[in-house]
C-alpha cells in the first residue's frame, strides 16, 4: 500500500486515489477535422511506458482534485507530482 | 516405499528438457519471449507447418512470466463469436496436449463456475451461455441448488450480502499444471532443434524500410526471416523501440496459493460482483486471483489491499476457508487492451507479427494461440481465428469488446 | 504421558500448572510457557509426523518457523489446518495430530473474530531479541513514536535460548527490564506473539497478532482472535535474527535430528532435554555452545564433528569437560527408523569422504552455519548479496527507511547486536530528525570471542550410493540432493526452474532452511558461484496468515457497504423483496400475502396505468451543477443540446464515451439560467460526477462551472398514473397542477408545511406522472402524504421490477441492461437526442467511423412472442426464423439478445426488448428464440408497444 | 396540518449507542444546515460577505458563527449553520459568492453527523480509518476525507486529546458505518464474564 502524495491533501493511501492513465494528452482541437485512424489514436491509444511515466491520478475519496505525477512504472515510486496548471516536468 | 500421501507429489518430470544453445546468427523465425505462447507458437511452427530454423529469445527463464503466474484456469465460454472460436480452438487442442506434447500437463476438466449475484449478472450469464450453446461450446446455466450440487462449499445462502442467485457453468472448462504445459512445448520445440535462448533480452530491432531485418540482444545480433512478439505485459517495450503504438496497457495482476488442504473445492468458481476466483489445484492447494491493480506497471507485484479484498470474498463465498492459509502472493504484468480482447496479427513492418493484450486470458488461450499464430507466420496471412483481433478494429470501431459485455474477466 | 525429558529445573515454563492436551489422541501434558513441540518433546515423542511422499518418520528439526518437520492440523478447539507445532503455544484442551500431507479445513463456519488497526509510528522496530530492543529503546527514549513486534511469545529472540548475561547477570534480566522501560513510555507500542509478514513502499508494514490462540478455549470471544497491524512507519528497523543452516547429509531428515541452536532453545526455554546421547555435527562455532551445555545438564554428547580441517578454538572448551571434538569430520549419515540411533562419522579431506564409524546417539545437531532472516528486507525490493565467509546472503545495499541490524546482518556476537542496533536506530532518528536521548545507555556484554572461521558446506558427499536420494533438502516435499542433480541434468541452469522441477520451497515453510541450500548446491553442481544462482524471490507473508485474519471485519454483514434510502424502514415494514443495485438495497416488488413476484408487478402496473402507483426513486444520482458556463458544459457532454432548456423545464438526454458508445441517460433540470440539477442512473451517479469533473478539471479548466453531488440531499417519489393529478393536487394545494400551467416536462418549486418541495412532471412510464423531490428528513413524512392523498386512487408502492415493466412498455431503455457498452444513441433509436447543430460533444466523432455506419448494427427493438404466453428469458439469443422449427447444427449466426423481457398487464400478453443486428429494417419479421431446447417465434417490433403516441403522459 | 416528522436515518440505532460507555460514545448529532461552497479565490471580501474566513489550510476546520467550516479542497468548503434552515442557508452563502465566481448548493441531507467521544475512540477509528489520527498531527481544527471502513467520511477533531471527534457519512451509508463503529467498540464495550 504506497502513499500517494496529494498535492493539496498531501500523503494518503493509495485506495483513497483513482487512475486515469497517461497524462498530457488533451482532447484534440477539432475531432470532426482528424481522419479515423487519427481520432483512434486519441480514443485508444496510450503510452505504456516502462520507466518514469507521467500520469493523472485523481484524489477521489478525498479532494475530489485531478493531478499529474511522474512515477516509475517498474518501481511504481512516485518521483513527483504536480498540479494539472504545472508544465510536465523535464524527465531525464 | 510407503503410500503416498494425499497431495504429495505431481508426474515427474523428464530427465531431460531443453539444450542451452549459443545463439546463431540468423534464423527463419524470431520469437521474442520465451513464455507459453512463444513456445506454443514455437513447437507448432515446426510440427504444423515444418519451420525449425527458429529461435525463441527470453530476457529471463522460460516461462518465468505470466506461464509462471497464473492461476491456470482454461474455459472457452466467451460471449462473442471471435472471442469463443479462438478458445474453443484453445480448448479443443488442451483436450489433446498431454498425447501431443508427451508430457503429463495434468488438464483436468472439472468445470468451470461463473457465480451470478445481481440480477444484470444473471441477464449476463444466461445471454453468455445461449450464445455459447449457439456456436457448439459446452454451456449451461445454474439454479443455486445446482451450483451447490456441484460446489458445495460455496456459500448459496439467500441471506449474504452479494446471495448466489445462480451460475454460468462449461464442464469441458478446468485447470492445467502451467509448468508442466510451458516445458512440454518447450521441450518439443528443443526436439524440433528449436534454439531456446534463455538470458537474452532484446534491446533493439534492425529494419531496412517495411522489414525487420534482425534482432539486437543482450546476446549479439540475430538476423531474421520473420520476427513475432509475444511478450505479454512488456510488448509495449519492445514496440516502442519499433515505433509502433499498440493500445494495451500494462497492469499488475495479484495471485495467491494457500497450503495444501483435502479436496474441499472440486472446480473452479469464479465470481465477479464479490471479486475473486478460486480452484484447488492438484496437490491440493487453494489457487486464488482477483482483479488488475488499477495503474500502470512492470513490477510483478501489487497492492496488498487488493489481495485483503480477495480473502474478504474468498470467505464470504467460502466461509470454510477462514483458517485456510495464505502461504505465498505474487504478481504478473498483464496487458490490457481497450476491449479486453488481444491484437493478433500483421503490423506495419511486412515480416512482424504482433501477439499481445490477452489480458488475463493469455494462459486459456496458450495452445490456441500458438497453432493461429504459427499458421499466421507460415503463410503471411491471419488465421481466420486471429483476423477479428486486428490492430485496425481500434480504427473502424469494429471492436471485440469483451468487458462491455460479458462483464466476465479471466 | 509423563514428562520424561524435561529438566530437573529451569525454563521459562510454569511448571506449577498443568496443561492437558492430546496429540494423534494420546493424552499428554505440558505447562504454560510450553510449544506443542516442547511438550511432545518433554514427553519423549521425537517423531511428529511422516514425509509426504516417502513416508519417512520426521519430527522437530528446529525451535520456530522454520523448522521444517513438524506440521500438525488443529483439531481442537477449532480445526486449523497445517501448523509447526514449535509455534503452536500450548493450551488446556488442545487435540493435534500429526500431518504429513494435506491440512483439513473445517467442516462449519469460523465464528472467531478478526480485526485490522492502522498504526503510524516514526520507528517500527521488527524483533524484540538483543538488536532489536536495543533500538527500541533507543527510539523510546528521545521520545519517538515507537512499535516493536516479535513473534514470539515474550521478548528475548535468541537470549531466551541461552545463558548469556549482561552486566554481569542473566541477560533476560536485562530484557525484563527494557519491557518494563518500554511500556513506560506512553507513545511506545510493544506488541508479542506479533509477526511482521510483509513490508511494502512508503514504510508499510504489515504483521499479524495472534491476540488469544494461546488461551485455547478460554479465549473471550468478543476480542478478535488475530489482529493485522496496518503499520505506517517512517521508519523501520529489522531485527529479525537469523535461522540457522543445515548441513545436508545422508538420511538426514530422521527425528532426533535437530538444528544445533534449536536444542539451546528447548533446554533453555522450555526445560527440555531432546535427548540423552548427543552427536554434534557442525561447520561453526555456534555449535559448540549447545555441546557444552548439554553436557551440563547431563546429557552424554558422544562427539562434536567439526567439518573444519582444524576444527576450532573451543575445541579445548569442550576436551576440558570430557567431550570428544573430531575436526576434520563429517557425518555421513545416520541409522534409526522412528527416531535417530547411531550418526555415522568420517574424516573430511580435501573434500573427500574417508572410512568411518557409527557412534550411538538418540541426539544429533547440525550447525552449517546461519541464515540471517532478510524476508522484510527483500520483499522491500532490497537487492541480496552473497558472503563468501559465511555462505549467506545479506542485505546488500542501503535502503530509504528501512535498516537491518543485529545477526540478521550477519553480526554474530551479543554485543555487536546491542551496539548495532543502537546505532542503527540513532541514525534513523538523526534521518527523522529526532535527537536522541543523552542517557542512552546499553548494558555491557562479555568481550566477545573472536570464532574461528566457519566452513561453507552445503552438503557431504553421498557415500551410501544412494546418490543423494536420500540426502533431504527440503524436508517438506521429500526433495533431494539427488532431485536437484536431475533438474540440473535436465539442462536447467535458472534456480526458478529448479525450484519448479524439484518443488524445493513452494511448501508451508517456503524454503527457509532449504533456500540457501539449494542455491549453494545447485551452484557446486553447475560449477558457478553461488552469487550468480542467487535465491528465489522472497515473496509475502513471511509466515502463513488466515484468510479470515486477511478479511477482518470485511465479512457478512460488513462484507460490503449496503446504501439504504431514507425510506428503507418503510420499505421493511412493507415486505418489500429487495433488489442489489450497485451497493443500494432497493425495493424490487411489495407482494401481499399468496402473492408471487408476477402477481405483485401484475398488480403494480395495473395501478400505474390505470389508477396511481409510487416509486421510492430516491437512488437516482443527482448533480447540481452550477455556474455561469453550467450549460456550455452540458452541452459538451450531452448528445443533445441542453443550452436551449428553458427555466423551469426538463430535458432527457444521453451521455456518450469518447467512443461515442452510450455510458449514462437522465433528466436535466434547468433550475436557473447558471443552475441545473442533472439526473443519472442510480449505477451512474458517482461515475457520471467523476466524468463531469474529470473533463472540468483536465480539459476545460476555464469554464466557470462546479458539480456537486445531491443524491442524499433529495430523496424522489415518482406519483404515477392517470390519478397521479389528483393525489399531487391534494397534497400540494398550492400548486396548479393542471396540463396548462403545470406542462409535460417542467417542474415547480412549492412548500409543504414550510419545507421546500420540488415537483417535476417526468414520466418515465408513458402515463401522467409527478416526481415529488424533498429533503430526506421529510422523506417519511412527504410519503405518508402521498399514501394517505392516494387512498381513495388505490395509491400502490411499487418496486423495480414494475418501473422496468413500465418503461419498457413505452421502449424506455435502461443502460447497462438494454445496453452493454457496445450501443450507440442511434441504435437506441435515440437519434433525435443526439444533435445535429452542435460542433461537437463528447463521443460525436466516433458516431463517423466506420463500423458506425454498418446497417447490420444492433439495434432496439421490441419482441413479441407469437403464442402469447411465453415469457422470453433475459438474454437469451435471437436467430434466423428455421421453417422446420429446428435449430441447425453449431454454429448458428445469432443476431441479437433479448436485453428485457415481461408479462404485460397492459398488452395482456409478454414482450421484449432486444438488441437485433439491423433491428429496425426486420420490423414485421419473425425470428426466433432458442428456450430451453426450443424455438420460439417471435415478431419483431417497434420499441415502444404502450401508448406509441404518446396520448397519456398528460392524462 | 401538523408540521412535518423529521426521520433520521440512525432512529434504530439510538439504544445500541445509548449503551455505549463512555470510553466509545457515540452520539448522532442533531440535523443541520449544511452549504457545499465552492469559491475560486479566498480573500478579505469572501470573508466579510460569508461572515466566516474560510480556512484555506488543508485538512482543517474552523468555527464559524454558529457553525463549522471544512475545508474539502482547494475550493471547495463544507459550511454549516444551527440557526438556518437548510434553503436560508443555501440562499445566503449562495448570494454572497456567486459576485465572486463561486457557487453553493444545499448538502443539509447529503450527510449525518456522529459525534465520537472517549479515550477509546481513537482505537475505534484506527481500525478503519489509515489518516494518523495521534492528537500531535490531528488535533483540534484538523479535518480529512478519507473512509472509515468501507465509507467515505469527513472526519474532525474536536479536541487536542484525540478524544473527540464528529464523522460526517453521506446518509446512504450511515446504517453501514453505525453497524461498523457498534462492532468496531464491541472489544471495549463487552463486560468480560470470566
Amino acid at each position: 500500500m504506497q502513499l500517494i502524495e496529494c498535492p493539496w491533501c498531501g500523503p494518503r493511501e493509495e485506495v483513497e486515489f483513482s487512475y486515469g492513465g497517461q497524462a498530457h494528452v488533451p482532447y484534440p482541437d477539432d475531432p470532426g477535422g482528424l481522419s479515423d485512424e487519427e481520432w483512434a489514436h486519441y480514443v485508444f491509444f496510450r503510452d505504456n511506458t516502462k520507466g518514469r511515466f507521467a500520469e493523472r491520478w485523481n484524489h477521489s475519496i478525498g479532494c475530489r482534485r485531478w493531478f499529474n505525477a511522474i512515477r516509475d512504472t517498474a518501481t511504481y515510486r512516485f518521483e513527483r507530482v504536480y498540479r494539472l496548471d504545472d508544465p510536465k516536468p523535464v524527465t531525464p | 516405499m510407503s503410500p503416498r500421501t494425499p497431495g504429495a507429489d505431481l508426474p515427474e518430470h523428464p530427465d531431460f528438457l531443453w539444450r542451452s544453445p549459443e545463439p546463431k546468427r540468423s534464423y527463419d523465425v524470431v520469437l521474442v519471449g520465451g513464455g507459453g505462447h512463444g513456445l506454443a507458437t514455437a513447437h507448432y511452427l515446426a510440427k504444423n507447418h515444418g519451420i525449425t530454423n527458429v529461435a525463441v529469445l527470453e530476457k529471463g527463464w522460460l516461462a518465468g512470466g505470466n506461464m509462471a503466474r497464473n492461476t491456470t484456469i482454461i474455459r472457452s465460454n466467451y460471449l462473442w463469436d471471435e472471442s469463443s472460436a479462438i478458445y474453443e480452438h484453445a480448448l479443443k487442442l488442451w483436450e489433446g496436449l498431454e498425447e501431443d506434447l508427451g508430457y503429463p500437463i495434468l488438464f483436468s476438466q472439472r468445470g468451470v463456475l461463473n457465480l451470478a449475484h445481481t440480477l444484470q449478472d444473471v441477464r449476463d450469464s444466461v445471454r453468455r451461455v445461449e450464445a455459447n450453446k449457439l456456436n457448439g461450446i459446452d454451456a449451461e446455466w445454474l439454479e443455486p441448488d445446482e451450483v451447490r450440487k456441484i460446489c458445495p462449499v460455496v456459500n448459496t445462502s439467500a441471506d449474504i450480502r452479494y446471495p448466489v442467485l445462480g451460475a454460468t457453468y462449461q464442464p469441458r472448462a478446468g485447470i492445467a499444471k502451467h509448468d508442466y504445459v510451458a516445458w512440454g512445448f518447450a521441450r518439443r520445440a528443443d526436439e524440433a532443434g528449436i534454439d531456446l535462448i534463455q538470458d537474452c533480452a532484446v534491446t533493439g530491432f534492425a529494419t531496412d524500410g517495411n522489414r525487420v531485418t534482425g534482432v539486437h540482444t543482450t546476446r549479439g545480433t540475430i538476423a531474421a526471416g520473420k520476427v513475432a512478439l509475444c511478450a505479454a505485459g512488456h510488448t509495449s517495450v519492445l514496440t516502442d523501440m519499433l515505433g509502433i503504438r499498440v493500445p494495451v496497457q500494462s497492469h499488475p495482476l495479484q495471485a495467491l496459493v494457500s497450503e495444501l488442504l483435502e479436496p474441499v473445492h472440486p472446480t473452479v468458481v469464479m465470481s465477479n460482483a464479490v471479486h475473486v476466483y478460486v480452484s484447488q489445484a492438484h496437490k491440493g492447494e487453494l489457487v486464488m486471483g482477483a482483479g488488475v491493480d488499477s495503474y500502470n506497471g512492470y513490477g510483478q507485484r501489487g497492492a496488498f489491499h487488493i489481495i485483503e479484498r480477495q480473502m474478504a470474498a474468498a470467505v464470504e463465498l467460502f466461509p470454510v476457508f477462514a483458517r485456510a492459509h495464505l502461504l505465498r502472493t505474487w504478481g504478473g504484468i498483464v496487458d490490457v487492451s481497450p476491449d479486453a480482447s488481444p491484437i493478433v496479427g500483421r503490423t506495419p513492418y511486412d515480416n512482424l507479427y504482433l501477439n499481445c493484450g490477452w489480458g488475463t486470458g493469455g494462459f486459456k488461450a496458450t495452445p490456441g494461440i500458438g497453432s493461429a499464430l504459427a499458421h499466421t507466420i507460415a503463410h503471411d496471412e491471419p488465421h481466420p481465428y486471429v483476423a477479428p483481433f486486428s490492430l485496425d478494429r481500434f480504427v473502424t470501431g469494429a471492436l471485440v469488446d469483451e468487458h462491455g459485455a460479458a462483464a466476465v474477466a479471466h | 504421558m509423563t514428562s520424561t525429558s524435561r529438566t530437573a529445573e529451569g525454563g521459562r515454563i510454569d511448571r506449577a500448572t498443568t496443561l492437558e492436551f492430546t496429540f494423534d489422541g494420546q493424552p499428554f501434558t505440558g505447562h504454560p510457557g510450553d510449544t506443542l513441540a516442547s511438550a511432545l518433546l518433554a514427553s519423549g515423542r521425537h517423531q511428529i509426523a511422516t514425509s509426504i511422499k516417502l513416508g519417512r518418520p520426521r519430527g522437530v528439526a528446529a525451535a520456530w518457523a522454520e523448522d521444517p518437520g513438524s506440521l500438525v492440523q488443529i483439531e481442537e478447539p477449532f480445526p486449523e489446518p497445517m501448523l509447526l507445532a514449535t509455534t503452536v503455544e500450548l493450551y488446556d484442551g488442545l487435540a493435534a495430530h500429526g500431518l504429513p500431507g494435506q491440512g483439513r479445513l473445517a467442516e462449519v463456519p469460523d465464528s472467531a473474530r478478526y480485526d485490522a488497526v492502522h498504526h503510524h509510528v516514526d520507528l517500527l522496530v521488527v524483533g524484540a531479541g538483543p538488536a532489536g530492543l536495543a533500538a527500541a529503546l533507543t527510539a523510546a527514549r528521545a521520545g519517538a513514536r515507537v512499535a516493536v513486534v516479535d513473534e514470539q511469545s515474550e521478548a528475548g529472540g535468541s537470549l531466551l535460548s541461552g545463558t548469556e548475561r549482561l552486566d554481569g547477570a542473566p541477560a533476560l534480566q536485562w530484557v525484563a527490564a527494557a519491557v518494563a522501560e518500554l511500556a513506560e513510555h506512553p507513545e511506545v507500542l510493544h506488541l508479542q506473539r506479533t509477526t511482521a509478514f510483509g513490508s511494502y513502499e512508503d514504510g508499510f508494514v504489515l504483521a499479524l497478532e495472534r491476540r488469544t490462540d494461546h488461551l485455547g478455549a478460554t479465549a473471550p470471544k468478543h476480542l478478535a482472535r488475530q489482529r493485522v497491524w496496518r503499520f505506517r512507519a517512517r521508519s523501520i528497523v529489522v531485527a529479525t535474527g537469523a535461522h540457522e543452516r543445515p548441513v545436508v547429509f545422508t538420511d538426514n531428515d530422521r527425528p532426533g535430528i535437530m538444528l544445533a541452536g534449536a536444542a539451546r532453545t528447548f533446554l533453555h526455554r522450555y526445560g527440555v532435554l531432546p535427548g540423552r546421547e548427543a552427536v554434534v555435527f557442525t561447520t561453526n562455532d555456534s555449535a559448540y555452545d549447545a555441546a557444552l551445555d548439554l553436557h551440563r545438564v547431563g546429557v552424554c554428547v558422544q562427539a562434536v564433528v567439526d567439518a573444519r580441517p582444524e576444527g576450532s578454538a573451543r575445541r579445548e572448551e569442550c576436551e576440558r569437560a570430557g567431550i570428544r571434538v573430531l575436526p576434520g569430520a563429517v557425518v555421513t549419515g545416520t541409522q534409526g527408523v522412528d527416531r535417530v540411533t547411531h550418526a555415522l562419522v568420517a574424516p573430511f579431506v580435501d573434500g573427500e569422504v574417508g572410512a568411518g564409524s557409527a557412534i550411538a546417539c538418540d541426539l544429533l545437531l547440525v550447525s552449517g552455519g546461519w541464515n540471517p532472516a532478510v524476508h522484510l528486507f527483500s520483499q522491500a525490493r532490497g537487492r541480496l548479496r552473497y558472503d563468501e565467509g559465511l555462505g549467506a546472503f545479506l542485505p546488500g545495499e542501503e535502503l530509504d527507511g528501512l535498516s537491518v541490524t543485529g545477526s540478521a546482518t550477519g553480526v554474530s556476537d551479543l554485543g555487536g547486536c546491542l551496539a548495532h542496533g543502537q546505532r542503527v536506530a540513532r541514525a534513523a532518528l538523526a534521518a527523522l530528525a529526532i535527537t536522541p536521548a543523552g542517557d542512552d545507555r546499553l548494558p555491557a556484554a562479555p568481550e566477545a570471542v573472536v570464532p574461528t572461521a566457519p566452513l561453507v558446506l552445503w552438503r557431504v558427499p553421498d557415500s551410501s550410493g544412494a546418490e543423494g536420494s536420500t540426502q533431504f533438502v527440503d524436508l517438506q516435499r521429500d526433495a533431494t540432493v539427488a532431485d536437484i542433480a536431475r533438474a540440473v541434468g535436465a539442462g536447467l541452469r535458472s534456480i526458478e526452474h529448479i525450484k519448479r522441477y524439484t518443488t524445493i520451497g513452494t511448501a508451508h515453510d517456503q524454503g527457509k532452511t532449504s533456500g540457501v541450500l539449494t542455491s549453494g548446491i545447485t551452484a557446486e553442481l553447475l560449477g558457478i558461484p553461488v552469487q550468480d544462482t542467487g535465491t528465489t524471490t522472497f515473496r509475502p507473508p513471511y509466515t502463513p496468515v488466515a484468510f479470515a485474519a486477511l478479511a477482518g471485519r470485511d465479512r457478512g454483514r460488513l462484507f460490503d457497504p449496503e446504501r439504504v434510502t431514507a425510506l428503507h424502514e418503510w420499505h421493511v415494514a412493507a415486505g418489500a423483496v429487495f433488489e442489489d443495485v450497485g451497493q443500494w438495497k432497493r425495493p424490487r416488488y411489495y407482494p401481499q400475502p399468496g402473492e408471487d413476484m408476477e402477481a405483485a408487478v401484475l398488480r403494480e402496473c395495473a395501478a400505474a396505468r390505470t389508477g396511481v402507483g409510487i416509486l421510492d426513486g430516491s437512488t437516482l444520482g443527482k448533480i447540481d451543477v452550477q455556474g455561469p458556463d453550467a450549460a456550455v458544459l452540458l452541452d459538451r457532454l450531452y448528445t443533445n443540446l441542453i443550452s436551449s432548456l428553458k427555466v423551469g423545464s426538463v430535458r432527457y438526454g444521453v451521455m456518450c464515451g469518447v467512443d461515442g458508445m452510450v455510458i449514462d441517460d437522465g433528466t436535466v433540470l434547468r433550475l436557473a439560467e447558471d443552475r441545473f440539477l442533472v439526473l443519472t442512473t442510480t449505477g451512474g451517479a458517482a461515475k457520471i460526477l467523476d466524468w463531469m469533473e474529470e473533463w472540468v478539471q483536465t480539459e476545460w479548466p476555464d469554464l466557470r462551472v462546479h458539480c456537486t453531488s445531491v443524491t442524499e440531499q433529495w430523496v424522489t417519489f415518482p406519483v404515477v398514473g392517470p390519478r397521479s393529478r389528483d393525489v399531487i393536487g391534494a397534497v400540494f394545494p398550492d400548486v396548479d397542477v393542471s396540463n396548462e400551467a403545470f406542462p409535460f416536462m417542467t417542474w415547480r418549486d412549492t412548500t409543504l408545511e414550510g419545507v421546500p418541495v420540488r415537483l417535476a412532471r417526468i414520466s418515465f412510464s408513458g402515463e401522467l406522472a409527478f416526481e415529488v423531490y424533498v429533503n430526506p428528513w421529510y422523506a417519511v413524512a412527504v410519503w405518508e402524504r402521498l399514501l394517505e392523498a392516494g387512498r381513495p386512487y388505490g395509491i400502490t408502492p411499487y418496486g423495480t421490477e414494475t418501473m422496468h415493466v413500465l418503461r419498457a412498455e413505452k421502449g424506455y431503455p435502461i443502460i447497462g441492461q438494454d445496453t452493454d457498452g457496445t450501443v450507440t444513441p442511434q441504435d437506441l433509436g435515440m437519434g433525435w437526442a443526439v444533435s445535429k447543430k452542435k460542433p461537437d460533444f463528447v463521443g460525436k466523432r466516433s458516431f463517423a467511423r466506420p463500423a458506425n455506419q454498418d446497417p447490420l448494427r444492433k439495434q432496439l427493438v421490441g419482441l413479441l412472442p407469437t403464442d402469447r404466453q411465453t415469457v422470453l428469458p433475459e438474454g437469451s439469443q435471437i436467430v434466423e426464423f428455421f421453417p422446420d422449427g429446428q435449430l441447425p447444427p453449431p454454429p448458428v449466426p445469432m443476431l441479437g439478445h433479448v436485453t428485457s423481457s415481461y408479462r404485460s398487464a397492459e398488452l395482456a400478453r409478454p414482450f421484449a426488448l432486444a438488441l437485433v443486428k439491423g433491428g429496425r429494417e426486420r420490423i414485421g419479421d419473425t425470428v426466433h428464440v432458442p428456450v430451453n431446447g426450443t424455438l420460439v417465434p417471435v415478431e419483431v417490433t417497434g420499441s415502444v408497444l404502450v401508448d406509441p403516441e404518446g396520448a397519456r403522459r398528460d392524462g | 396540518m401538523a408540521e412535518l416528522l423529521r426521520t433520521h436515518p440512525l432512529e434504530a440505532w439510538t439504544t445500541a449507542f445509548e449503551r455505549l460507555p463512555d470510553t466509545v460514545g457515540i452520539a448522532v448529532e442533531p440535523f443541520v444546515a449544511m452549504a457545499d461552497v465552492r469559491l475560486g479565490t479566498v480573500d478579505s471580501e469572501a470573508g466579510t460577505r460569508l461572515g466566516v474566513d474560510l480556512p484555506t489550510e488543508a485538512n482543517t476546520w474552523v468555527p464559524a458563527e454558529a457553525g463549522r467550516a471544512v475545508w474539502l479542497g482547494p475550493d471547495e468548503w463544507l459550511l454549516s449553520s444551527t440557526t438556518e434552515a437548510p434553503e436560508e442557508l443555501e440562499a445566503r452563502v449562495r448570494a454572497a459568492v456567486l459576485p465572486l465566481g463561486g457557487s453553493a448548493t444545499d448538502v443539509s441531507a447529503q450527510r449525518i453527523g456522529l459525534r465520537l467521544t472517549g479515550a477509546r475512540v481513537r482505537d475505534v477509528l484506527a481500525k478503519g480509518c489509515s489518516v494518523d489520527l495521534h492528537p500531535r498531527v490531528f488535533g483540534r481544527g484538523s479535518s480529512a476525507q478519507t473512509t472509515l471502513g468501507q465509507a467515505g467520511v469527513v472526519l474532525l477533531s474536536l479536541s487536542d486529546t484525540g478524544e473527540d471527534h464528529v464523522v460526517l457519512v453521506r446518509s446512504s451509508f450511515a446504517g453501514y458505518l453505525a453497524d461498523w463503529l457498534l462492532d468496531a467498540a464491541l472489544e471495549f464495550t463487552h463486560t468480560p464474564t470470566r
